[in-house]
């Protein structure tokens, strides 16, 4: 398993702060796009995602245990 | 000690800074994009510590609204509707007198912040929307200046600092225009969170000026002070080599001008269209939820949605170009454009 | 829209705060302790945010190394020496001329606080020693009144929220008064730790204000913002029920005037003796090397040390005692001390 | 062994921001005086010492790999 921990209006869309995702062996890209289609997110184009603290490109591959954290970029200032 | 020695000290006595660095800071010139709530904090913070010049651009005027976080602004600014950039600057000359100050009311694009960048050390970010922000980011990496961005909005916000040739850019980042309608017009603000980006801004800032580059951040700050969390993540690993504003060939896509934002008055109607720069398209259901949750009437059909707004009336195409009716002021509109998608 | 409403849009359109916590924070009076850089950050982050009430309390005035990094301060108000807390209050009343603003110019001491405290919802850290903020952790509990703690140093500082009944005090967490002479007079100051510390008090402050009572922070945050360091550390543990000011049987021990710090004009002297609330003695050593790479005049033997600094000589002895020659102030010879001590 | 990290003016007194030190078994306390009279920390009084980012009582006894943290709080403001 791995947990997802949800940032902004990401929490709010889910009602919670984390999820556990069964994510290993799946690209970064390939979470998105199951995230897309399996959970009530929305589209996850610009949310940046972040493996054990570190972005990763769409194509690192997560492994068991690793946190994932989806960072929304918002343009208030 | 003389008056400057003495009105420096403290930040003299900060050994990484001292006297040498207390100097360098003394001949920088910051350009600060946009002055709301991250831009009134970041100028005043530098017009304190003593920089040469603050150039302040911004084309909005003081609301009412603007003073629960935006420093350097009082009521008095907000009955007369001084342009924001004007406002701070006249606050900033009583703050320091020996900082030269450089109001610009005006559209920050392309052709008028290039003109600007002649002996320009630092760009700030003080914007409150992506476009303006990418644009930012092509002028920093054209230039070689560095780009401290920050963003924020509910108790939300980020800071993350760009250096040319050394650090991923925003591009890097975040590959598309992010259209999420999380906007402080949306959710709201609160000024902490305003401090909390600026502090870090400032903090940068103070360490690119001073000289001190090796001490800069190389992590992305993200955090929530109402949820009482912080993260700080390492970016290193986005640095893409095909980039088209840091890679090897750069092409500065956001300082095209064909592919600004377009904004035109439309012919004999009081309405402005607004096209944006990139045709990734609006999320309209998204924003559709957005809009409604903050308690903003809206209507619409699957392929526009219109919403009331500051006695105009918007209306939002799948394909990201909108309509602004009831405006013939073409920054008017971009605000309520910028006010609603982010 | 009426005024006020627009005025406080963005905070009420985030979510956790809305309406009724606006209405909240329009009923409350915080005092704020000193007015340097944290208080007049906070105390215009209070003011912007619509509170009820400020009382600032502040014994100094206005000097040019104070607008580095304080915040509502202007060159005139240096140059006239106007006194910290008056100043502040102007520029509060041009901020919002909505929030009435108490300004009392005098030592905070216990007699004079105990006698403040009536309505007050919520104490904020702005002092510059640790001898006041006990005092504040003790009329804290007191008076079941919050107290938010926040210190800062170099590019260094800290918060933590305290709440009577239920986290432990400033006293179960610093068992005796710090004095490792390392404050902004020695080691300096730079703004954005200072803005980064307000940043955190600001939000739990919007917090408790607004009734968000379960949002409160229960950590202590430390951090560095040029080693880019942040530490959120659990801190439950050191809540000890036999604690003098937070235990079973609390004895307020800051609260016993005769436990204060004892000053006194020396007889027929231009001196001022100075004897610290608690006899822990100082530890001359590390102050000497303190003061040293502050770049300060320092002279001694092992039993006492002294120092120059603005028209003075300060001695200070093993037991804690000083002595400040040079003036009959005794509010000068405090800051001369605090300033040197922490 | 346990790391030791310091902060604001411990990092100076020390010219180096974490420090490896055998405390396994030490209480806090003792840790506290070892400290002193070992290293050129100097007095440890009023520093406040985190265990695996929680605060802990001088009676507090350390464990192998326990990430040690001293605290000075400081006074400006």
């Amino acid at each position: 398993m791995n947990k997802i921990m949800l940032f902004a209006q990401l929490k709010e869309d889910m009602g919670k702060s984390s999820m556990e995702v069964v994510a290993a062996g799946k690209t970064v890209g390939e979470l998105r796009a199951f995230l897309e289609k399996e959970t009530s997110l929305g589209s996850l184009d610009g949310i940046m995602i972040a493996v054990n603290e570190e972005f990763a490109k769409d194509e690192w591959i997560i492994e068991e245990k690793d946190e994932i954290a989806l960072i929304p970029p918002v343009s208030g200032g | 000690m003389d008056f400057q020695t003495e009105r420096y000290s403290r930040q003299m006595l900060f050994k990484a800074i001292g006297p040498e660095g207390q100097k360098e800071i003394g001949k920088k010139h910051a350009l600060v994009v946009g002055v709301g709530a991250l831009g009134t904090h970041t100028s005043e913070l530098l017009a304190r510590a003593g920089v040469k010049k603050l150039t302040l651009i911004d084309r909005d005027y003081v609301d009412m609204s603007n003073l629960q976080r935006q420093h350097l602004f009082t009521e008095r600014d907000a009955e007369k509707a001084w342009p924001k950039a004007e406002a701070a600057k006249a606050r900033l000359k009583e703050i320091n007198s020996q900082v030269e100050v450089a109001a610009v009311v005006a559209q920050a694009d392309a052709v008028l912040l290039e003109a600007l960048m002649e002996d320009v050390d630092l760009l700030i970010d003080g914007t409150d929307n992506f476009e303006t922000r990418f644009l930012m980011n092509d002028l920093a990496q054209k230039y070689k200046v560095p780009y401290i961005f920050g963003a924020c909005v509910g108790s939300f916000g980020m800071a993350f600092t760009i250096i040319p040739g050394v650090t991923p850019c925003l591009q890097c980042l975040i590959k598309k225009l992010p259209m999420q309608g999380q906007t402080c017009d949306t959710v709201g603000i609160i000024a902490p969170a305003v401090q909390m980006v600026t502090a870090h801004q400032g903090a940068e800032a103070l360490k690119i000026l001073s000289g001190n580059l090796e001490a800069i951040r190389k992590t992305y700050v993200s955090f929530d002070l109402w949820e009482n969390e912080y993260l700080s993540l390492k970016a290193g690993a986005l640095k893409d080599s095909g980039c088209l504003s840091c890679g090897e060939n750069p092409e500065y896509p956001f300082l095209q001008t064909d592919r600004e934002m377009k904004v035109a008055v439309l012919c004999g109607r009081n309405t402005v269209q607004i096209r944006p720069a990139e045709s990734g398209g609006l999320p309209l259901e998204q924003l559709l939820h957005q809009w409604r949750s903050a308690g903003l009437e809206v209507g619409g059909n699957p392929f526009l949605i219109s919403v009331a707004k500051a006695g105009t009336k918007a209306v939002f195409f799948k394909d990201g170009r909108a309509l602004i009716h009831g405006t013939k002021d073409l920054n008017e509109a971009r605000k309520i454009y910028h006010s609603l998608v982010g």
